[in-house]
């Protein structure tokens, strides 16, 4: 019995792999290293040299390997550096406050790069069967990360509620891989849209196309896909603040990164159509639900949470019209600027929250604006950006992704989205209305510590030059987008 | 090519970062530092005016053009130009923040950096407004502006701020983000991957663009939700009285002196020459409402006890005047409506002044608690009085020029006719309904023992009324070389529009 | 032949699903699941996957089960876990969607116009047991799989240490 | 010459101009501000009156060809409103009446005003006055008339409103204003009507093309209706509200509220003329609608004949004076609107100076008797200011139309034109009407005669004297003009029908000499002196109190009620419009606004909010009940997506 | 040979069986069974689409599902243990103080 050995390129998945192989090491390592703050600083040299990973291969021809498994392509080296810088504000973030929350362990930050590198390989996946692995690895990277605050009750409510959730959106993922290859026979996201495009009969298959829903589903879970979407509040919530700014960061970009691949590559919408209105109907109530359910929120992270809800909404809106010009340039600058701005919000958070298990309530950042003016200001704006309000980035991503809904022939998901998106000022100014205009009741205490505030600083300095540098940020996407299909 | 567009725009956010970064400001040095900028800024602007060579007032289209590509992928350039439609407005913006920076001196007295830098920075949106030519520029300047107003009232307001401001933000956020899908709409129709207004313009005269005619009027409309609210039309004014009252002093002059006109000069810069059709089509509804907020605006100002929310409301009822100048769509009524919108900056920002001034006398602005300041405060009394009537359209002020010249247009106007005219006057007469028993409240009557010893007006006071007035009475005399230098570009817009008289 | 045996297996896997779903005692509920794993590892072997079906008894039948047992039995949890029902109405509404949920599958499956499952008589003519056999899916696995399959081992050393982290008892410094 | 017409003319409205900056910005002490506008009206008075003669001079076609412009005022396109003077026959004689006559009573006002504690301000204002009214009359189109027309009234109200701190003072310029505001509101609207039928606002363009207004008609809710008409009827408006005609006439009396010479000069003299000024004005319109200028015939001799009755029933010295009139003015108003626009003009120029020698009369007897005014606290103040009682008398003279004072010969045109016939007819009704209201006039003032300088005086508690110099010499020679202006257009020469014969000339508006009647005016003459006799024998050598009860009461009845409260108009127009006013304004601010048009816009976000709190119920913390809806999300999905081919 | 049809009728029965089982039981465990029996039945189909294709890819897929499942049964598990610890219970309807 004969063995070919694969072809195996290892760039096309250099960045996950540097990290794997910088997270084991890491993990041997920290049992050496007693200053856990070394082995943050380790894990960002981690997260250095997997971005540099992709380098050389940025604005190349895309390339393919492990039998079509991985791709290399802009997009994915995009979402790659996304998740780079997304992963080390993260560990800018994490340092002191889990020491502060007295959880601070080695394994936090391999874990993180482990998760980070699953998260990079849904966008490097061509394949269901290793999107479908990859999500699961990153899910249980989440798992642990979420419930990492043990034996805390919340952050063990967090992880059991994610896990039983996502376990059982697995089961509907599973299945609809299963029905896609079923009627497709293969898994392999170019072949389907191959066979699609051969056989009129197969497009009109109910059962590809419940495999299909089923698909948008299992990824759309992970994105907060209203009405999807339950776990979320609940999940960030709990978990500790880094993690749920990661989450809501980190596994939206992943995630939307898988289903761009899914859909753009093995359902164009050329083929396929069909699914665009219903994920159209979906983006909608997504945007819509987690807009409103915001606004009755007190506890911050609850309404970050909802928020994130309400931003995948927004994005979905691209995503819908993923066949437009410029419509995955506009989804990754959306992607972009979101985690840049949901990320610095949630660092707000950490800066203030107490150690134990107290909620953290919008009242408490009363007059936070001027006894912290650098974070007051920072908070400021990434509400503001979050709104949408120019010249913040938050608003460049939105007109970039209602553009593309519009010129893909759905001006009503873009008015809704518009619309909801004044819905969402009301909650993000009531933030800033605490932090400027009302007097705080107690004198609170912040942490503010160098990191921290490092990683606030750039990543309000990224919302506010995105904007501006919209057109490279767009170009940096932009280049071989076509050529991945 | 050159800069003194940018350079307008610019410096007042320079200016704020200066405020806010520079080490070592103290809040005395950052009112002069302030106030400083802005006499810079203003001294920046003068150039401007017809005669320096700089603007051309024989020339209809745009002048001073600056355009550099911003977003290739998008079409979005940064372009700046001037007309002879904003001309006036911008020289009005950059004229009224030093006086409102001034009246800062007595009146702000906390966190005074933050408030002086939110303030250069509303004149750097404004400004923007005023000038970018491309619809994208242009929407990022009109939203911006809302987020220092937004801090402005949020922070520095009154015991209601917070609902103010909030209302504010949200309310015109929400009729923007329509009119930002309008924007969207006609980049993608006409897909020349541009934004800019001029070239769109340009492509519509020569068929190279057409819209449906349907559509043509929901983009309208979607225009018009941005600046209705923004003006405010009747019915979207609710708005306004909540956060004029609300604001402090010095915002509250910001907001009636130039941004509300922004509603009116989108009007006329948008509405009327991306969509002549529905401009015409619209007219005579839009030319109800504006009659509806003329009347309603200064009837329920009647029966206001907050000198403030009585002001408030006769900017309701004022810039309905200004509405139906706009859509008389004739060049009559253009003239009046820009003319008007400088005019009711100029009265209704003193107006807002001189209520700020006892304000900060007594700490209240209810009507009832004042009386006699005539005898007390006579000086003062006799500006007021001089500004009143200026809002009270008395001929030889700068009210009535306006208000009357929109009248001549509103009249004559093939879309309207003389119905409107009629029960726009009413709203003249209402006016003086409303002020002048204000007047009498407040400055006639006998001196009570809370107003005895108020003191006069200030010389800080009276430089910052001074230069108000003068120009009141300017305009009210001799308004002819402001009507001249938006002449050529107002009657090629209404030339563009369709028929300007109505058949005799 | 063939098709009794499928009948007999399915109605003992699902006559098992469901009673794993309807004991109220949690080790009754792993024995019916085993079972009905047993069913499904027959099933496999009708389909021509014997690997896999060793598989499903030694992975699923064997250690997962066993696994779940253990914690059944360590936390001592097998009754008396459902005293606390906060959602009366859950259960109708749920065994509705569920009764939709399988006529919508009856309906794609066989009712459905396009009937894209039709079995491919080429194909289906030609199964042959050597597409389940061992060293098939070993080459497969270890060629066009191999990305997933490394994929899946990292996956699994970090369930490792989640479970390590998840449960350590103490910890530096833990004043919780 | 002519250049030195021009340049005369714009300062004319310039000196008192310059009086009032001077004052305003130099001049703190009271006696010398009236010295300088005292100057200012004087030297004004003196280059008009040198303007008169030296149009007076000029060829008799060109006197309506004096057009100054000083600069485009508003330039608007199409819209083109120069800042231009016209200083033709008409302004001409009007500017020496507002000169001539406030000259006087600036000089009087020195007196006056001296214990007055913001006489600047006065002077000022009065200033300010003079000008706006010469822009008024020399205006060379309708928007600059506008602007003296307004101006106007802004300066009465400041002077009604001079003495704040009274209550009356405070709601009679503001009711003056508004009044005025609602006439202008008409005149507005027919100037805007001008302007889209002409194209332009000047009256040497609008005159000469006035006749293409014949057979234009617009429709409209009361059906077709004659522009010309149109345009004339909202001017009455206009003229009603200025010359406190029905309806708006209710603001002149309370504007005595203001200092006694400003009410002289007002709302005697010039302002309120100025509606009967402008129908002369825009005659060239008023000829082209006979039913328009009957109405206002009828509006003039209703208000003259009601004005009368009631001033019969006022015990106020300056009230009855206000009434009268009132009263006068629709004399004017009814003689411009029968077409008989000289006799109009005619009467305006008599009574301007008769009106303001009573007014500064009432002044001086208010000044002596210290601010006294009601006339039942008076009597027997002949004694103690002689020299006013005489000039006041002559006055009464004039005004009641005994020959040969002025008043005589002005009011006997009017009448003898409504009989005689003018170009729309003759008015029988009318001038009976005129006749009898001529014999009231004759009446109130015999009664006011009587109850302030005859008898004794009834209330001792004051000390009364006759003024200063100051004041009494302006009252003899305003007593002297009442005797001599009548003669300007005296039957048989017609000085002033030739001298504007040249205005009328324009739209062929020049009417016939009126012959004089030698019967009416022996009626007239004869019922005069009977009414004054009547009422010198039950108002004089009465001993009455101070608290007296006017004996008319017994005779009339709900009458006298009727004449003491002004036919109760005040009232009507209180609850008719005043209070609906206010309860909708309240409404609207109250209700309407914030729960109507605000409870929408907070409706919509406390709809959001109740979205918000609503699915927070859904979110109920159990993980079950998230799958749950995970599982209908499916359902829904794979519904669609399982049915999305077949259809 | 049993139609592949009946293959995925009988997979999708049991799936729908295991859904209803995670919606109505309380008990985290039997949760977690039936969630096993979902991906169970998800195999299932995945076997006979193999079969059906005459390929193992569908076979190979089920590996992998199987190695998934085992390991989230493993982190899953762990974090039962975990919250038995701190709260005494696997009763998933008193994890929830987080709502709203």
């Amino acid at each position: 019995m004969e063995f070919t050995p694969p072809q195996t390129d290892f760039a096309t998945i250099g960045p996950p792999l540097v990290l794997v192989v910088w997270a084991t090491i890491l993990l041997l390592v920290d049992l050496f290293i007693g200053n856990k703050r070394t082995t943050a600083i380790l894990a960002l040299v981690g997260l250095a040299a997997a971005a540099a990973a992709a380098v050389p291969f940025y604005g190349q021809t895309p390339r393919i390997s492990f039998a079509g498994m991985a791709i290399l392509d802009d997009t994915a080296i995009a979402i790659d550096w996304i998740l780079v810088l997304v992963t080390a504000i993260t560990i800018l973030f994490s340092i002191d406050y889990l020491k502060r929350q007295a959880i601070e362990m080695g394994e936090f930050y391999p874990v993180l790069l482990f998760t980070t590198a699953a998260m990079m390989m849904m966008g490097h996946g061509r394949n269901l069967i290793a999107l479908f692995i990859s999500l699961e690895w990153l899910s249980i990277g989440l798992y642990v990360l979420a419930g990492f605050a043990y034996p805390r009750i919340r952050s063990q409510e967090a992880a059991m509620k994610y896990l039983l959730y996502g376990a059982f959106a697995a089961g509907f993922l599973i299945y609809g891989i299963a029905l896609i290859y079923g009627v497709t026979g293969t898994a392999d996201l170019a072949t389907i849209a191959d066979q699609l495009r051969a056989d009129q009969a197969l497009r009109s298959s109910p059962v590809l196309l419940i495999g299909l829903g089923l698909l948008l589903i299992g990824f759309g879970y992970k994105i907060s896909m209203v009405p999807f979407h339950m776990w979320t509040p609940d999940v960030y919530e709990g978990s500790p603040t880094p993690v749920s700014g990661y989450m809501s960061a980190a596994t939206k970009a992943a995630g939307f990164a898988a289903l761009l691949r899914v859909v753009d590559i093995a359902f164009p919408v050329d083929v396929l159509p069909v699914w665009q209105i219903m994920l159209a109907v979906l983006a909608a109530l997504t945007m819509l639900v987690g807009n409103i359910a915001a606004v009755a929120q007190s506890n911050i992270k609850r309404m970050l949470a909802y928020s994130s809800v309400a931003h995948a909404g927004f994005i979905l809106c691209a995503l819908v019209a993923i066949n437009v010009p410029g419509a995955v340039q506009s989804y990754l600058y959306y992607i972009l600027a979101y985690a840049l701005t949901n990320l610095g919000a949630f660092a707000v958070v950490i800066a203030l929250e107490q150690a134990g298990e107290e909620r953290f309530d919008i009242a408490d950042l009363a007059g936070l604006g001027w006894r912290q003016p650098l974070l007051g200001a920072a908070m400021a704006i990434f509400m503001l950006s979050l709104a949408g309000v120019p010249p913040l980035a938050g608003f460049f991503a939105k007109w970039l992704v209602f553009q593309v809904a519009y010129q893909g022939g759905f001006w009503w998901l873009a008015l809704i989205g518009l619309l909801s998106s004044v819905i969402s000022a009301f909650y993000y100014l009531r933030i800033i209305v605490n932090m400027y205009m009302r007097e705080p009741t107690e004198p609170a205490r912040s942490f503010t510590t160098t990191p921290l505030l490092a990683g606030v600083a750039l990543a309000a300095l990224l919302v506010i030059v995105q904007g501006f540098l919209t057109n490279p940020v767009l170009n940096l996407v932009g280049q071989t987008v076509a050529a991945g299909r | 090519m050159n800069f003194l567009l940018s350079v307008i725009v610019w410096l007042p956010l320079l200016g704020a970062l200066i405020l806010l970064f520079a080490p070592g400001i103290s809040d005395h040095a950052a009112k002069r530092v302030a106030l400083i900028w802005s006499l810079v800024v203003f001294a920046a602007s003068l150039p401007l005016i017809p005669g320096f060579g700089f603007f051309d007032p024989s020339r209809a289209q745009l002048q001073l053009i600056e355009r550099v590509p911003w977003i290739g992928a998008f079409g979005v350039d940064y372009h700046l130009a001037v007309d002879g439609i904003s001309l006036w407005l911008v020289l009005l913006t950059t004229f009224l923040t030093p006086i409102v920076i001034l009246s800062t001196f007595d009146s702000v007295n906390t966190r005074v950096r933050a408030f002086e830098a939110f303030m250069l920075a509303l004149q750097t949106g404004m400004l923007g407004v005023l000038l970018a030519q491309d619809l994208f520029l242009f929407y990022i300047f009109w939203e911006f502006t809302l987020v220092p107003m937004y801090f402005l009232i949020g922070i520095w307001g009154g015991s209601r701020r917070i609902y103010a401001t909030v209302k504010f933000f949200l309310y015109t956020f929400a009729a923007s983000v329509l009119m930002l899908l309008a924007i969207i709409a006609l980049y993608v129709l006409w897909g020349a991957n541009s934004f800019s207004l001029p070239d769109m313009l340009n492509a519509m005269r020569t068929g190279q663009f057409t819209l449906d005619q349907n559509l043509a009027r929901w983009l309208f409309l979607a225009f018009f939700a941005a600046f209705a609210v923004k003006v405010p039309l009747w019915p979207f004014h609710s708005w306004l009285p909540d956060a004029h009252t609300e604001a402090p002093t010095a915002g509250s002059v910001i907001l009636a002196g130039v941004l509300l006109k922004l509603g009116g000069y989108g009007f006329i810069r948008f509405n009327l020459q991306l969509f002549p059709e529905a401009s015409r089509f619209f007219a005579p509804a839009i030319g109800v409402l504006a009659v509806i907020g003329i009347i309603y605006g200064a009837w329920i100002a009647y029966a206001q006890t907050d000198i403030k929310k009585l002001v408030a409301y006769s900017s309701v009822s004022h810039l309905g005047f200004v509405m139906l100048g706009i859509f008389a769509l004739n060049p009559i009524g253009l003239h009046g409506a820009i003319l008007q919108m400088v005019n009711h900056g100029l009265s209704t920002g003193a107006l807002f002044l001189v209520v700020g001034m006892i304000y900060e006398r007594r700490h209240t602005r209810d009507i009832n608690a004042f009386g006699g300041l005539w005898k007390v405060m006579p000086v003062y009394t006799f500006l007021s009085l001089l500004i009143v009537m200026s809002s009270i359209g008395l001929p030889a002020l700068n009210g009535f020029v306006g208000e009357a010249t929109i009248m001549f247009g509103a009249f004559s106007s093939p879309f309207l006719g003389w119905e409107f005219a009629a029960f726009g006057l009413l709203g003249v007469i209402l006016a003086a309904v409303y002020l002048l028993w204000m007047f009498r409240r407040v400055m006639m009557g006998d001196v009570t023992e809370a107003t005895a010893k108020l003191r006069d007006i200030t010389r800080l006071e009276l430089t910052m009324l001074v230069p108000l007035i003068a120009l009141i009475i300017l305009i009210g005399l001799y308004p002819a070389p402001f009507f001249r230098a938006m002449n050529e570009s107002v009657t090629a817009l209404a030339n563009s529009i369709g028929p300007t008289l109505a058949a005799r | 032949m063939e098709l009794a045996l499928f009948i007999i297996t399915a109605l003992v896997t699902v006559g098992a699903a469901v009673a794993m779903v309807l004991s109220h005692n949690a080790v009754h509920s792993a024995l019916w699941l085993v079972l009905n794993f047993f069913g499904v590892a027959i099933l496999y072997l009708l389909l021509n996957a014997p690997f896999l079906a060793m598989v499903q008894i030694t992975v699923y039948a064997g250690a997962i089960m066993v696994l779940f047992l253990f914690v059944i039995m360590l936390l001592g949890s097998e009754k008396g876990q459902e005293e606390v029902n906060g959602l009366p109405w859950q259960t109708p509404v749920a065994l509705v969607l569920a009764v939709v949920l399988v006529s919508i599958a009856g309906y794609a499956v066989f009712v459905s116009p396009t009937p894209a499952l039709a079995t491919q008589s080429g194909a289906a003519g030609t199964s042959t047991l050597t597409i389940g056999a061992p060293d098939e899916v070993a080459r497969s696995l270890f060629t066009t799989y191999l990305l997933p399959f490394e994929i899946t081992s990292v996956l699994l050393l970090v369930a490792l240490i989640g479970a390590v982290v998840l449960t350590l008892k103490s910890r530096e410094g833990d004043r919780a | 010459m002519e250049e030195l017409l021009f340049t005369l003319i714009p300062a004319i409205i310039v000196l008192p101009l310059i009086g009032a900056l001077i004052n305003m910005f130099a001049i703190r002490d009271g006696r010398r501000a009236g010295l300088i506008a005292s100057a200012a009206c004087v030297a004004s008075f003196v280059v008009g009156l040198t303007a008169f003669i030296l149009l007076a001079g000029l060829p008799h076609e060109e006197r309506t060809h004096v057009d100054v412009t000083l600069w485009q005022w508003i330039d608007a396109g199409p819209l083109q409103v120069p800042f231009g003077f016209l200083f033709d026959p008409l302004s001409a004689v009007m500017v020496l009446l507002i000169t001539g006559v406030g000259s006087l009573i600036h000089v009087f006002s020195i007196g006056y005003m001296a214990h007055d504690a913001r006489p600047v301000r006065y002077f000022v204002y009065l200033n300010l006055f003079v000008a706006a009214m010469l822009i008024l009359v020399l205006a060379n189109n309708y928007l600059l008339l506008f602007l003296g027309w307004e101006g106007v009234g802004l300066c009465s109200y400041l002077l009604i409103g001079h003495s704040f701190e009274r209550k009356e003072a405070r709601y009679a310029s503001m009711k003056a204003f508004v009044m005025n505001r609602i006439g202008d509101f008409g005149l507005m609207l027919a100037i805007l009507a001008l302007f889209q039928r002409f194209g332009s606002l000047n009256y040497g363009v609008i005159f000469p093309r006035a006749g293409e207004l014949v057979g234009q008609q617009i429709d409209w809710v009361l059906g077709p209706t004659a522009v010309a008409s149109a345009i004339a009827f909202c001017m009455l408006i206009g003229v009603t509200g200025k010359s406190a005609q029905i309806p708006l006439w209710t603001w002149l009396p309370d504007a005595m509220a203001g200092p006694t010479p400003a009410s002289a000069l007002i709302h005697a003299a010039t302002m309120v003329t100025s509606g009967v000024y402008l129908i002369v004005r825009s005659h060239a319109i008023f000829i082209l609608t006979p039913s328009v200028s009957n109405t206002t015939v009828y509006i003039g001799v209703a208000t003259a004949f009601i004005a009368a009755s009631i001033a019969i029933g006022q015990y106020d010295i300056k009230r009855v004076l206000a009434f009268s009139t009132v009263s006068q003015l629709g004399f004017m108003v009814a003689a411009a609107g029968m077409g008989a626009y000289t006799a109009a003009i005619f009467h305006l120029l008599t009574h301007g100076v008769f009106k303001a020698l009573l007014f500064l009369g009432a002044g001086s007897v208010i000044h002596g008797a210290h601010d006294v005014q009601d006339m039942r606290r008076m009597g027997g103040l002949r004694t103690a200011m002689p020299a006013t009682f005489w000039t006041y008398l002559a006055g009464t003279a004039a005004l009641a139309g005994i020959f040969p004072m002025a008043g005589f010969w002005s009011k006997d045109e009017i009448v003898g034109s409504a009989f005689h016939g003018t170009r729309f007819g003759t008015y029988p009704v009318v001038g009976t009407i005129l006749i009898i209201t001529a014999a009231l006039t004759a009446f109130y003032m015999t009664r006011q005669v009587s109850l302030v300088f005859l008898g004794r005086q009834r209330d001792t508690s004051y000390h009364a004297h006759e003024s200063e110099g100051i004041m009494t010499i302006p009252l003899w020679i305003l007593a002297a003009g009442s005797l001599i202006v009548g003669l300007i257009n005296i039957p048989g020469f017609y000085f002033l029908e030739h001298w504007l014969e040249p205005v009328f000339e324009v739209a062929h508006a020049v009417g016939e000499p009126l012959p004089f009647s030698f019967t009416l005016a022996i009626i007239t003459v004869a019922l005069a002196l009977g009414a004054a006799f009547i009422a010198y024998q039950v108002y004089a050598n009465r001993q009455w109190k101070k608290t007296f009860r006017d004996p008319l009461t017994r005779y009339l009845g709900v009458f006298f009620e009727g004449f003491e409260h002004r036919w109760y108009a005040d009232d009507v127009y209180e609850a008719m419009f005043v209070r609906p006013f206010k309860a909708t304004a309240s409404f609207l601010s109250r209700i309407f606004d914030p729960m109507g048009i605000d409870g929408l816009v907070n409706g919509a976000a406390r709809l959001v909010g109740l979205g918000g709190r609503g699915y927070r119920v859904l979110q109920t913390g159990y993980i079950r009940s998230y799958t749950l809806v995970f599982l209908m999300g499916v359902v829904a999905v794979l519904g669609y997506f399982g049915f999305a081919t077949v259809r | 040979m049993v139609p592949t049809e009946y293959y995925v009728m009988l997979s999708a029965l049991l799936f729908t069986i295991g859904v209803t089982g995670v919606l109505t039981r309380r008990n985290a465990l039997v949760v977690f069974m039936s969630v096993e029996l979902m991906l169970n039945s998800a195999n299932l189909a995945l076997v006979a689409f193999s079969r059906r294709w005459n390929h193992v890819d569908g076979q190979i897929l089920t590996f992998f599902v199987i190695t998934v499942a085992a390991a989230e049964v493993a982190v899953g598990l762990a974090l039962l243990v975990g919250i038995f610890r701190t709260r005494r219970t696997t009763n998933v309807d008193e994890v929830n103080t987080m709502r709203g």
